[in-house]
C-alpha cells in the first residue's frame, strides 16, 4: 500500500493484467507515442497525459499499439479483436471524439451478443478521458457518459478516486462485456493509499463514502469528491449526509440507491454530464418510480446548464457544479432542524 | 484465364456452396413475396462466385466480416443452411436464436464475424481480427467484404491504412456490383480502387467475380501474401446484382436488358458447369445430383423453418450481457 | 385541406418550403435515386422508402443532392453550407447511422453558435427514421432522440401525425438552429386531414390531444397514438386521461406538462427510447423535481426493455410499448373510483 | 523555382501576415510558460507560408475551415489579430466572447469557418461552404486545411471523394509537418497523399510550405482550377513543425537536430526576405519596419488581452440556441 494518484493507479492497474494475461492489448493514438519519430523513441508519450507511460517498454510494439489519427477503424478493431480472442484496452483520447467511432460502439460491439443469440463475447475496454475544469472548451470537457448508459449491451464506469480507479479498471478488463471506462482528466494528479496487489471492485455495487441519516446525495466520477466535501461541511451544520458513489452507471446498483432513498426520503444528485437526458434524470427517475412512498422532499439535481463547456475558466467554473451549489441544493431538502438525524 | 489446377473437393464443394447460394436466395424471393418472411433482404444471387471463391482458400482458423448482402458470405464460409433460414424466418431455431435476423447472421464458430446492417460497419472489425490472428500466431487470415458503395465510408477507408501501418494478415474485398442502393458506382466512387489501394500502401489484385476460378486464384494470391506475413491487400471484384437492393425493390434505374444480359452471359454456374464438364472435370450428371441435392437441403430448411416455434418473453431480455 | 399520409405531409413541407425559398437543397443517399443508373432514371426512388418523391423531378439535381454512401462527408457538409447561406434538409437514412457521423451533429453543427460566441447562424434540418415495428433489427430500428435531446444546441422534433409532421417540418426548416426530425418508419401510411396550404407548429408547444382529469399520459412520436388509444379505452372505465405531445423534446413545454400534472397529480410516461437515461427519465426528473407537491402516485413509465431491439416479431411486439402495457400502468396510478374527476 | 511575379501589394500584406502569426505565436510561447494562458494551444511557427500563401489567393467571399493548430490560419484568413489575442486569454472582448478559445476562433465575416478541436472536423464543412459557393454561384472557393495525421481520418477521406463526386470548387490542403502528435506520418500515413488524390479523382499539387511564393503559386493554380468550376484538388505542402504538438510538450521524439536544421534552413521569413531584398522588390528596412509594426501590435494585443473583462455569469447560458 503506498500513496499513488489516479493516474499511476490505472497505469498500475494496466501493468498488472497486462502481466497476468497476454491477451490483453492496448490500442490507441499515441499510447506509447513517438512510433517513427526522427529521435528513434518510440515511447515518448505514453498517453497524451503520460497515462500509459513505461507500457510500450515493457510490452513492446505487439501488446502496446499505436494508431493513425482514426478512431472507427481502431475502436472497430478492438471490437473485431475481442469477437476473435484477444482482451483490448482500447484509449478514446477524450470521449468527446466519440462522433468519430459511435457506430462501431453503438452498433457493433454492444449489439453483438444480443444480435448473434447470445453466441458472441465481446471482451475489451475503452479507457476515455471525460469531464470539464481544463479550460479544453466545448470538444474536449464533455461527460457524455449518458450516450454510453443509454445503450444496451454497455458497461459503463466513472470511478471516482484512485483506489476506485485501479479496482474498477481491473475488473473491467477483467469482464467478458463491452466496458466504457471513464477518466477525469483533472483528477490524474489526485492521490490516496492504493494497494500494490491487484484487486477488482465488483460492477454494479455503489458506494458509500459518508453515512447520515437526513439526506441522501447521490454522485457521479469527480463529483463523488465534491459531495463528500459537502457531506463533511454540511455535518458541521448538523445535516447529516449519505453520499452514493454508484461506481458503475451500467449496471446500476438500484438497490443501494433505493434502500438509502427509503431511509432518508431526501435526494440530491450531483452530476456534471448536461442534463438533458442526463444521468441525474436518470437516477431521479428512478427513484420518483421506486421511491415515491419513501420521498419527503422534491429530488434536486445539481447539474450543469443546458449549454457547451464554455472556454473562460469566469464561465466554466459557473458551469461545472461546485460544493456550495451541492450544500444550497441538500439544505433546501434537508430536514428541519427537529427532524434531523445527526 | 485462370487455371483449373485446383484440387477437385475444393471444386465439389465450391459448387455446392455457390448453387446453395443460388437456391437459398432464389427461394427467399418467392417466399418474401407471400409476405411471410419479415424486415429487409437482400439477395446476392448472381454474386456467388465471389464469396465462394474468395472462402474456398479459408477454414474456420480464417475470419470474416460481411455485409447486409451477407447470406452468401456465410454460406461460402460453411455456416448451417438450416440455421440460416430459420433466422430469415425469426425463430428460435434461427443461428441467432432469431433475434438477429438476415442482417445479423453470425457464427464465430465458424470464423463468420457477422452480416452487418451497417455499412463500411465490417472492414474495421476485420482489422481487429487480423490483430488477433497475428498476435495469437494461428496463421489466420482475416477478410472483409464490402459493396462498392461501402467503399466511400469512412470506416472503410480508415480500415486500408490501419491495415497498413499495422502490416495486418487482412484482405479487402470489394464487390463491385456497379451499385449502392439505387446509385450507380460511376456516379459515387470517384477515382478508382486501384489507386485507392495505392493511396493506402496496398497490393490490389482484381477478378472477374462470375469466374469461380479466377476470384479463386486471385484472391488466393492475396490471402496467401497475407498468411505469408506480407501485410493486406485489396482484392476488387467485379459483379454485378440480379435483384434489386432489397426485396421489394423494382430497379427502375436500370435497364432490364442489362440484367438480362448478366443473367445470360455471366451466370457464375453456367460458366463453372461448361469450363469443368468441358475439361472432363465432372460429369452434368454429377452436377445435377448436386443440384437435386440442394434443392432437397432448401426445400427442407424452408419446411422446418415454418414449423419452428418462435421465441418467447423471456428470450426477450437475455443475451443483452455475459453477465450484469 | 384532404387526407394525407404521414408521407404525404411531409413530401409536401419539402415542396412548399423548397418552392418558397431557393437555398432550402435536400441532400441524402438516393434521396433522388437512380443517379448514373444505366437507365437514366435520374428519380428512380425519391427516398428509400418514397418520401421525397417528385422532388428531383421538380427540382433538378443543383436542389436535391444525392450522396455517396458516406454520411460523415454529407452531414458536416450540410451544417458548413448552412453556416454559409444555404438552409439544407439532409437525410440519415435510419437514425441508427448516427455512429457514422455523430461528430459533425453534435461536435460542429450543435455547438458552431456557442463555441463561436453567438456569431454562426447553422440552419439545417436532419430528417431521420426511427423506431421499431419493422421487423428491422438492431441496426435499424432505435429510437435514439435521446441523444440528440442530450446535446445541448440540437433542437429535436418527433412528430406524431401526418398534421404535426407537416406543421412541425415547415417550422424545423425556417428555424435557425440545427433540427433533428425524427419520422417513425411505421407511420408513413397513417393518413389524416392535412391543410393543403402551408403552416407551421411553434416548437415548445405541446399539444394535448385528450382531455382528462385523473391521469396526465406524456407520450413521444408514435407513441401519442397507443396513448390516445389507451385514454379512450380506460374513458370507458371511466378513467380520464389527458394526453400530452410534447412535439419538441428540445426545446420542452414544461409549463404545459407541468400544469397538466399539477391538475391530476398523476402521471405516465410512454416512449420508446430505451430507458436509461432515455426521454422517459428526462420527463420524470422533471416532474419529480419541479411538481413534486402535486404528486399524488408514483410517477409509471411504459418503455422497451434494457436490450437492443430484436428481431423476431414475436420478440419486437414485447419490446415496443402497447396500448395494454399503458392501459395497466395508468390503472395502476389512477385513483379510486371516488376521486375520480371523469 | 517559382516565380516573383506577383502583386506587390499581395507580397507585402503576406510578408505582414508571415510575421504577424510568427511573433503571435513566439510571444504565446511565452505567456503560455508563464501559465496565465489556460487549455491546449498548438503553435503554427514554421508553418506560416503555407497558410499565408494560400489565403493570399482568396478573398472574404472565399471559405476557409481550419484544425486545432489554427492561429495562422486565422490571421492569414484576416481575423482581427486583438480579438484573437483576447480569446485565447478568455475574454469577453475575444472574437468568440471567450467562449471558444484558441481551438475554436472563428470569424464567418471574414469566410473563418472555425479553427476545430476535432481531428477531420473541417473538411466535410469545407463540402458544405464549396456547395454554397456552387450554388449561391458567387464565385468563392473553399478551402479546407488539415493535417498529415488528419489525412488518416474517415471524415477527409470521405469528403475527398463528396467533393468529386459533386464536383465542388474546394481545395483541400493537407499541410504534412510529419508529425501528428508524437507520432511521425512514416508510421502513421501508409501510401501517399498523391496517391489518396487520385483514389478519389482528384488534381494533386504539392509545394514547398517554406516558400511562400511556392505555396502561392502552387495552391493558386488549385483555387484558380475550383474557381473556373473544374472541381476540387489537393495540395499536398511539405512543412514542419517548430515546437511540440502543443505547449508542454518536449518533443522527445524528434531529433533537436531536425528541428534547428529546420529553422536554420527553411524559416519562412528568412527566405522571403533573402529573395525579395536581393530581387531588389524591398528593402531590408521596409521589412524592418513591418517587423516592428507587428511587433508593437502583438504587444498591444497582449496587454488589451490582460485587461480585459472576463464574461460573466449571464454570457453562460446565452448563444447556444439562436432562439429557443
Ligand atoms: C451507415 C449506413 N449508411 C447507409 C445504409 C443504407 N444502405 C444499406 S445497403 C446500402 C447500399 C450499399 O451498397 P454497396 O456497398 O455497394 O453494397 P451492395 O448493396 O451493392 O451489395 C445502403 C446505402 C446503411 N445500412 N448503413
Ligand atoms: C477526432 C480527434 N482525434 C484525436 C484528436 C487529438 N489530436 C489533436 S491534434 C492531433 C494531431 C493532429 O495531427 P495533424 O493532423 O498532423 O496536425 P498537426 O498537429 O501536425 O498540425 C490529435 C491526435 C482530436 N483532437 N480529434
Ligand atoms: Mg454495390
Ligand atoms: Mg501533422
Amino acid at each position: 500500500m503506498s500513496k499513488k494518484s489516479y493516474r499511476q493507479a490505472i497505469n498500475e492497474a494496466l501493468r498488472q493484467e497486462m502481466r497476468r494475461d497476454p491477451r490483453v492489448v492496448l490500442i490507441g493514438e499515441d499510447v506509447a507515442g513517438g512510433r517513427g519519430g526522427s529521435a528513434g523513441n518510440n515511447e515518448s508519450w505514453g498517453g497524451v497525459l503520460g497515462v500509459t507511460k513505461g507500457l510500450y517498454t515493457e510490452f513492446g510494439p505487439d501488446r502496446v499499439l499505436d494508431t493513425p489519427i482514426s478512431e472507427a477503424s481502431y475502436i472497430g478493431a478492438a471490437a473485431g479483436a475481442a469477437a476473435t480472442g484477444l482482451r483490448p484496452v482500447a484509449e478514446l483520447m477524450f470521449v468527446d471524439f466519440i462522433g468519430s467511432c459511435l457506430d462501431q460502439v453503438m452498433n457493433q460491439m454492444a449489439k453483438f451478443r444480443y444480435m448473434f443469440g447470445g453466441k458472441a463475447r465481446t471482451p475489451l475496454v475503452i479507457r476515455t478521458m471525460y469531464g470539464a475544469g481544463f479550460s479544453a472548451a466545448a470538444q474536449h470537457s464533455q461527460a457524455l457518459y449518458p450516450l454510453f448508459t443509454h445503450i444496451p449491451g454497455l458497461k459503463v464506469v466513472v470511478p471516482s478516486s484512485p483506489y476506485e480507479a485501479k479496482g474498477l479498471l481491473i475488473e473491467a478488463i477483467r469482464d467478458d462485456d463491452p466496458v466504457i471506462f471513464f477518466e477525469n482528466k483533472v483528477m490524474y494528479d489526485d492521490e490516496e493509499e492504493v494497494p500494490d496487489e491487484m484487486y477488482s471492485i465488483p460492477f454494479g455495487e455503489a458506494n458509500l463514502t459518508r453515512e447520515g441519516g437526513d439526506v441522501t446525495l447521490i454522485a457521479i466520477g469527480r463529483m463523488v469528491k465534491l459531495a463528500n466535501e459537502a457531506a463533511d461541511r454540511l455535518k458541521a451544520e448538523g445535516i447529516g449526509c449519505t453520499v452514493i458513489d454508484p461506481r458503475t452507471t451500467s449496471p446500476l446498483d438500484t438497490a443501494t440507491i433505493l434502500e438509502c432513498v427509503a431511509e432518508t426520503g431526501r435526494v440530491v444528485i450531483v452530476d456534471e454530464s448536461s442534463p438533458r437526458c442526463g444521468m441525474a434524470a436518470d437516477l431521479s427517475a428512478l427513484i420518483a418510480e421506486e421511491a415515491f412512498a419513501d420521498l419527503k422532499a422534491p429530488i434536486r439535481r445539481v447539474m450543469p446548464p443546458h449549454t457547451p463547456v464554455p472556454f473562460a475558466s469566469t464561465l466554466e467554473s459557473l458551469y461545472v457544479p461546485d460544493v456550495n451549489r451541492i450544500i444550497s441544493a441538500v439544505r433546501s431538502v434537508a430536514p428541519q432542524t427537529a427532524e434531523r438525524v445527526a | 484465364m485462370s487455371t483449373l489446377q485446383i484440387n477437385r473437393d475444393v471444386m465439389a464443394r465450391s459448387y455446392r456452396a455457390m448453387r446453395t447460394i443460388r437456391d437459398f436466395e432464389e427461394r427467399l424471393h418467392i417466399e418474401f413475396a407471400t409476405g411471410e418472411i419479415p424486415g429487409f433482404v437482400h439477395l446476392y444471387c448472381g454474386e456467388e462466385a465471389s464469396g465462394v471463391g474468395v472462402c474456398a482458400n479459408l477454414t474456420d482458423n480464417d475470419t470474416i466480416a460481411s455485409t447486409h448482402r451477407g447470406h452468401g458470405h456465410c454460406i461460402a464460409k460453411g455456416v448451417d443452411v438450416g440455421a440460416m433460414m430459420a433466422e430469415i424466418y425469426g425463430r428460435k431455431s434461427g443461428i441467432c436464436g432469431g433475434k438477429g435476423g438476415s442482417m445479423h447472421i453470425a457464427d464465430l464458430s465458424r470464423g463468420m464475424l457477422g452480416a452487418n446492417g451497417i455499412v463500411g460497419g465490417g472492414p474495421p472489425l476485420i482489422c481487429g481480427a487480423a490483430l488477433s490472428h497475428k498476435l495469437l500466431k494461428d496463421g489466420g487470415v482475416a477478410v472483409a467484404f464490402y459493396g462498392d458503395g461501402a467503399s466511400n465510408e469512412g470506416t472503410t477507408l480508415e480500415s486500408l491504412n490501419l491495415a497498413s501501418v499495422w502490416h495486418l494478415p487482412a484482405v479487402f474485398v470489394v464487390e463491385d456490383n456497379g451499385y449502392g442502393e439505387a446509385t450507380a458506382a460511376s456516379y459515387a466512387v470517384a477515382g478508382t480502387q486501384k489507386a485507392r489501394a495505392a493511396g493506402f500502401g496496398m497490393e490490389y489484385f482484381e477478378c472477374d467475380g462470375t469466374d469461380f476460378f479466377d476470384v479463386y486464384e486471385v484472391a488466393g494470391k492475396a490471402i496467401e501474401r497475407a498468411r505469408r506475413g506480407e501485410g493486406p491487400s485489396m482484392v476488387h471484384v467485379h459483379l454485378s446484382r440480379w435483384y434489386g437492393h432489397f426485396e421489394g425493390d423494382s430497379m427502375s434505374y436500370r435497364k432490364s436488358e442489362d440484367v438480362a444480359a448478366e443473367r445470360r452471359d455471366r451466370d457464375c454456374l453456367v460458366k463453372f458447369r461448361n469450363r469443368t464438364t468441358e475439361a472432363g472435370l465432372f460429369t452434368a450428371d454429377e452436377l445435377d445430383s448436386v443440384d437435386q441435392a440442394v434443392r432437397d437441403e432448401i426445400e427442407l430448411s424452408v419446411r422446418n423453418a415454418k414449423a419452428a416455434p418462435m421465441p418467447e418473453a423471456p428470450d426477450l431480455l437475455s443475451d443483452v450481457y455475459v453477465s450484469y
